[in-house]
């Protein structure tokens, strides 16, 4: 006889077998994970944002600092609008996942994959227009950092959307692989929503500052 | 009934792990891998141990000769870094990691790989940073490493660099252990544990990982500005390029402030869960508890500033960060309340881990009065960065998180290793370990208000310093001492302990519930759960029978109610994890030496995460790519 | 104001000293002392009664030994909701307690700064590796009196410390006058200093400056504003140099870093040394002054405070005897 | 044959860390030389040109000294230190000569100890490998301290 004795006794009182054996949206366990690694993305970019925001109003005399120019606003008004714009395309893909919809996340996912493509070239040409470099002076390398920090969960989303493009195509889809489109999809939103704040710091604040 | 043979015949064949090394690389069991953290922080909780006495042998007599500038600059950058990044929160993690699933009654952790990965990415850090120190490239400028000093004019080398990716390594790993505890204890609680009915320590632990969530970011953000103002010249921290220095202090201390709460509040739960078993009645004030938790993990965000009160800030904002810094006594205190009353008005036992609880009663309230002085702004400006500090902050880290800690460890042995450690020798580790470190670290109260400044290699004669310090180095050695016959006692008790059964101290909670040690998949049934004391408030456990035996399957249940809602496939064990964990580490040593580590390390990585998630499925049968016959 | 602390806390005895916050010597230091105090008789109570407490609870685990109330849920009831209200008193008690320290920390807070409209005097203090630059505002030609690790203050008047830093942080601390400050690149910081008591205090940085943190000492001297004056006075004096072979000799080997006005070395790298022998310590507090030690400084700096940017110099030991008997004349 | 070879790897890839540490030791107190270079083949001049540290002691004194003036990053011609051309000769020790010698009146010879000359040499030879950024950045970070006979005052 030990002293902590025998694993406890059990009495039955119900059974789980019924339950679905997948679930989408909030209820879904992945979900949450998901949402936890937004969480700490968003946390990010808040404290670049706070960092941008706490330079401007410290150290600098005048933000830009004399002799840089702000970013050119043509290129990043073009991102903007077509950032805006994927979303359309995205919350379609969403809801073809909600509906299960085999052929319509397979379409979605691949326009998704081709528009983050795309968005990547005005990105492009908005970084060589931003009129600074990072090495130039703190303004220049917070600004960088925003832009690189924003452009990194663009790629990465892309490259997300690319692989399950890629699998979709080639494998049955099944109850989890929707909620993965979903997940996905969420994702993309979240990389529009991070832009809006980001965009208005770096083109907007060093023009109204 | 008990749970038949052939139940636990299917459940071990679909929860094995390969065998042999196959197995220990690819194990997603958060029992295997939290008992490696463990493992891990304890060799570096000796390693840093040994750091402190070689330094404390040193400043034992004026102008001592044991250590040069250089190696003691080593020394405590090493002893700090290791004891923040490497031991303290990782080891709240591993018992999170190792407990949380049993306290569910569940069978494993949400994302059981991202645990594996976890681990694999701090074993990465740990070796970046005492690799490095085995090829004497130690960083040399303390536990936060502020710029310029930092920087790249006055830290050439890498040396700096170590430090900054080191930080990156644990808190990338940090960060996804803790989504990984707040996705399973929100999202697979046993049916009837609704939030109302969570034990203390799964509150505590859901806070601690939610705040690591928020203030984490905070220190990738600003080591990975350092690194790239030595790396790739950028001028965050320039003040003649309108860089600021401060800039970096404010976001170090927007993370480690909170980090302090982050180690302090799981010990909470440890506190809680011993008290309650050990006062053998119910813990009095359950919702004052989580309620001060909250708000501690609250307030936490509001005071990093008490950090800088020597840097000259606006000085409006003194009175607020004051009284923000003090008004943490207020929970703290309702904490202690408690946990003494339950302790006066049950029957209580007074084994080894509660001997600890009292050991943490008795030193963390001074940790927490001298922390109400330093969090004056005004008294702050003669105790910062003396040997108070340090004082204060070993009380609040030891008392108040070690402590805690220790006794967890010897609470929870049984269960993980099926035997009891000796009652005895518990003891004589505990009054050498407590009176050593009170002993230890009372002086240095002194010293500080004495003038002694911290981080200083020695000191000239003449200055009333010696006494005092010899104190602090001898009770350090006590302290050492103790720590040494606590890893004996866990050592021996492994193979010659008592066996300690399901339940050996009649705990109330659903990790006693089955064997010690658990099986890899823990609980044959899923628990029902209509109180905050199951286990002692019914003679037999009413579960849940229907979660699949021949495959891996867990239950998820609601946020709030926690009511089933699916059953969730639990991932099987996979080489991903490890070999993701390679690459992340390959791109982070790269991005030391050179800003294209980064792009060319991303593609390894993105290689190995594909691999990771791609889910294994037939092949379409519809579709452009379907596979024709 | 001693009295009372000792009689807290009889192990501060003897804590005194010339670089204590318990000793003050001044008035923000003692603004501070009397702070302190207040706090450690509040910590003193509420831990005693912690204690108390802690005890009353083990006595009554020793008193009711082996029994279990795990099942008598009914008697746990009726005591927590005895407990209960116990609650607010202790939540009452703590808010009463932080309330009284915060006041005092925000009296204290403004004490620190009562006097900083009406400066008497500016010195410019500047942090480098790992030494203090010390300048004086000359109240006659308005320029700057630079001296080096040592700072002199007249008894009884406010004293205006800009605090800068040349490299990196550094924090001004000499606790028998005042609490600590940074010196932080990009910033200037002020911090009002009024020495009270004669005599001479230590002062050390306190922020982790690199390789020799530990040895950026400060000496620091109150003195009657009289004395002060004239010290000032001589301190503004070009130095009377003995012209002769130290002389010559520290022209060529020493000049390039360290200055020393009316014997025309101008250099701006190291301590200026025109009264170097007038000081008490030698390599920011490492030394104390005397002719033996200056020598051996110049002849094995690293050996003395290594890593230090004092650079060993190949003199003959004729020469490095020359000099250092050069630098002793320099009062 | 094959583990012969494995050896070989290793032993060089060994060799490698080493070096890698070397170049990262911090070697504080009275071990400096005190003598100029014996030739491009002085067995201290590995350790001088390898050394991060001892590299960034002589960029500071580069600095202090007032070299800045003549050689900052702007300069053209034989005084950019940058442009790996050496008139006199690139070798450690002619580097090393160079600076003593060759700056007349300023008498960097008697004026700058040994131990700093071994640092500045082997700053100057670094200097090739800085990028303007990098080197702008040092500056910038340098502005409080003092240069030659000038000091700006602190940080602001």
């Amino acid at each position: 006889m030990t002293p902590g004795g025998e694993p406890r006794a059990v009495e039955v009182v119900g059974d789980l077998s019924g339950l679905p054996a997948s679930a989408s949206g909030a209820r879904h366990l992945v979900w949450w994970g998901n949402i936890g690694f937004m969480l700490i993305e968003g946390t990010g970019f808040a404290l670049a944002a706070a960092a941008y925001l706490y330079l401007m109003t410290q150290q600098a005399p005048q933000w830009p600092p004399p002799g840089t120019r702000p970013p050119d606003l043509s290129w990043g008004v073009v991102f903007t609008l077509g950032l805006l714009l994927s979303e359309l395309p995205n919350l379609w893909v969403r809801r073809r996942a909600f509906a299960k919809d085999p052929r319509g996340v397979r379409i979605g996912v691949a326009a998704m994959t081709v528009i983050g493509l795309l968005l990547l070239i005005p990105r492009g040409y908005e970084l060589a227009h931003l009129n600074t470099r990072w090495d130039s002076d703190a303004y220049g390398s917070v600004v960088w950092m925003l832009m690189l920090l924003h452009t990194s969960h663009v790629v990465t989303d892309w490259g997300d959307t690319a692989v399950q493009a890629a699998w979709l195509f080639t494998h049955e889809i099944g109850d989890d692989q929707f909620a993965d489109v979903e997940d996905n999809a969420n994702y993309w939103t979240f990389v529009v929503l991070t832009w809006l704040p980001i965009g208005a710091i770096v083109y907007g604040l060093a023009r109204l500052w | 009934m008990t749970p038949d043979l052939d139940r636990r015949d299917r459940l071990a064949l679909a929860w094995r792990d390969p065998p042999g090394w196959w197995g220990f690389l690819t194990t997603v069991d958060h029992k295997r891998i939290a008992a490696r953290y463990i493992v891990t922080a304890v060799l570096l909780l000796f390693l840093a141990g040994l750091l402190a006495l070689d330094m404390r042998w040193q400043l034992s007599w004026a102008e001592n000769t044991r250590m040069g500038p250089q190696l003691y600059n080593e020394s405590f950058s090493l002893h700090g870094s290791t004891m923040l990044f490497l031991v303290s929160v990782p080891a709240m993690e591993a018992m999170a990691l190792w407990l949380v699933p049993l306290m569910l009654g569940q069978r494993n952790m949400a994302f059981p790989r991202l645990g594996a990965f976890s681990y694999w990415l701090y074993l990465g850090g740990v070796l970046t940073l005492w690799v490095a120190h085995a090829l004497d490239v130690t960083p040399d400028l303390g536990w936060f490493e502020y710029p310029p000093l930092s920087g790249p004019t006055y830290a050439p080398g890498h040396r700096a660099d170590i430090w900054a990716q080191m930080i990156t390594f644990t808190e990338v790993a940090a960060l996804c252990a803790s989504v990984n505890v707040v996705a399973t204890i929100l999202k697979m609680r046993p049916p009837g544990m609704t939030l109302a009915r969570m034990p203390v320590f799964l509150w505590a632990m859901l806070v601690a990982s939610l705040m690591t969530i928020l203030s984490m970011p905070a220190i990738m953000l600003v080591t990975s500005m350092l690194i790239a103002d030595r790396l790739v010249s950028t001028h965050f921290f320039a003040p003649a390029a309108h860089g600021d220095v401060l800039l970096f202090q404010h976001l170090f201390w927007f993370f480690g402030h909170p980090e302090v709460y982050i180690i302090f509040i799981p010990a909470t739960g440890f506190v809680s869960s011993i008290v309650e078993t050990f006062a053998r009645r119910r813990l009095f004030g359950h919702h004052v508890l989580v309620l001060a938790i909250l708000a501690i993990g609250c307030l936490a965000f509001g005071l990093w500033v008490h950090h800088m009160f020597a840097v000259g800030l606006p000085r409006l904002g003194n009175d607020f960060y004051t009284a923000a810094s003090m008004a943490i006594a207020v929970p703290a205190g309702l904490q202690i309340f408690c946990w003494i009353a339950t302790i006066a008005t049950g029957r209580t036992w007074l084994a080894t881990p509660m001997l600890w609880v009292l050991g943490f009663v008795a030193t963390f309230v001074l940790g927490g009065l001298s922390g109400v002085m330093t969090a004056s702004a005004a008294l702050d400006l003669q105790l910062t960065d003396s040997y108070f500090v340090v004082a204060h902050f070993h009380y609040v880290l030891v008392g108040g998180a070690m402590f805690p800690l220790f006794g967890a460890f010897c609470y929870w042995y049984p269960k993980a290793t099926g035997r009891l450690m000796s009652e005895r020798w518990g003891r004589v580790a505990f009054a050498l370990i407590v009176g050593g470190f009170n002993l230890g670290f009372a002086p240095m109260h002194l010293l500080g208000l004495m003038g002694m400044p911290r981080r200083v290699y020695t000191y000239p004669a003449g200055m009333g310093w010696d006494a005092l310090n010899q104190v602090a180095t001898l009770g350090s050695a006590i302290a050492v001492a103790g720590g040494l016959v606590f890893v004996a006692n866990a050592l021996l008790s492994y193979s010659r302990g008592a066996p300690a059964g399901a339940n050996p101290w009649g705990a109330p909670t659903l990790e006693w519930a089955g064997d010690s040690p658990s099986p890899p998949w823990n609980l044959a049934y899923t628990p029902v759960v209509d109180s905050l004391t199951p286990l002692w408030d019914s003679p037999v456990l009413r579960v849940m029978d229907g979660v699949a035996l021949e495959r891996r399957e867990v239950v998820v249940t609601s946020v709030v109610d926690a009511a089933p809602l699916y059953r969730q496939k639990s991932a099987s064990p996979s080489i991903w994890p490890f070999v993701a964990a390679l690459a992340v580490t390959a791109m982070f040593l790269g991005s030391i030496f050179t800003p294209w580590a980064i792009a060319a390390g991303a593609l390894p990585i993105a290689a190995a995460l594909t691999g990771w998630f791609w889910p294994q499925r037939e092949r379409a049968t519809t579709g452009p790519l379907r596979v024709r016959s | 104001m001693k009295a009372r602390l000792l009689a807290v806390c009889p192990l501060l005895h003897g804590c005194g000293g010339v670089q204590s916050a318990l000793d003050p010597g001044g008035d923000q230091a003692r603004a501070l002392f009397s702070l302190f105090a207040l706090m450690m008789w509040v910590s003193g109570v509420v831990y005693v009664v912690v204690a108390g407490a802690l005890s009353w609870a083990l006595w009554r685990a020793w008193r009711y030994r082996g029994a279990d109330s795990r099942a008598d849920g009914g008697m746990t009831l009726r005591i927590d909701r005895r407990l209960a209200q116990l609650l607010p008193l202790a939540a009452g008690a703590i808010i009463l307690g932080l309330t009284v320290l915060i006041t005092a920390s925000f009296f204290a807070d403004r004490a620190l700064f009562a006097t900083r409209a009406s400066p008497a005097l500016e010195v410019r203090v500047t942090g480098h590796q790992w030494w203090w630059r010390i300048q004086y505002r000359d109240p006659v030609s308005y320029g700057w009196v630079e001296t080096a690790n040592e700072l002199h203050l007249p008894q009884g008047q406010t004293v205006r410390l800009v605090l800068g830093a040349a490299d990196v942080i550094h924090s001004f601390w000499v606790p028998n006058v005042a609490g600590k400050l940074d010196m932080i690149p990009g910033r200037t910081n002020l911090l009002d200093v009024t020495a009270r008591r004669l005599g001479w205090y230590r002062g050390q940085c306190a922020e982790f400056c690199g390789t020799q943190h530990a040895h950026m000492a400060l000496a620091v001297k109150v003195e009657s504003p009289a004395a002060f004056r004239a010290w000032l006075a001589a301190q503004r004096a070009p130095a009377t140099p003995a012209a002769g072979r130290g002389a010559a000799v520290f022209q060529v080997a020493c000049a390039a870093c360290h200055a020393i006005r009316g014997a025309g070395a101008a250099g701006r790298a190291g301590p200026d040394l025109t009264h170097v022998a007038a000081r008490r310590s030698l390599a920011a507090g490492t030394l104390t002054m005397t002719r033996g030690n200056l020598q051996g400084w110049i002849a094995q700096p690293q050996a003395i405070k290594p890593g230090t940017s004092m650079p060993q110099i190949p003199l003959t030991p004729a020469d490095a005897d020359a000099v250092a008997t050069y630098l002793a004349t320099l009062r | 044959m094959r583990t012969q070879r494995g050896f070989v790897a290793a032993r060089f890839a060994v060799a490698l860390l080493l070096a890698g540490c070397q170049r990262e030791a911090r070697d504080i107190g009275p071990s400096l030389p005190q003598t100029s270079p014996r030739g491009a083949a002085d067995p201290r001049i590995g350790y001088y040109q390898d050394n991060v540290y001892q590299i960034a002691q002589g960029g500071r004194y580069f600095s202090w000294y007032g070299c800045a003036a003549c050689h900052g990053e702007d300069a053209l011609g034989v005084r950019d230190l940058g442009d790996g051309r050496w008139r006199y000769g690139g070798s450690f020790n002619q580097v090393f000569a160079s600076i003593v010698r060759r700056h007349g009146s300023l008498d960097y010879a008697t004026r700058v100890p040994p131990e700093q000359l071994w640092q500045l040499a082997a700053y100057v030879r670094d200097l090739p490998q800085h990028t303007p950024e990098k080197r702008r950045r040092l500056s910038v970070d340098q502005v409080g301290e003092p240069q030659g006979q000038h000091w700006s005052g602190p940080v602001r």
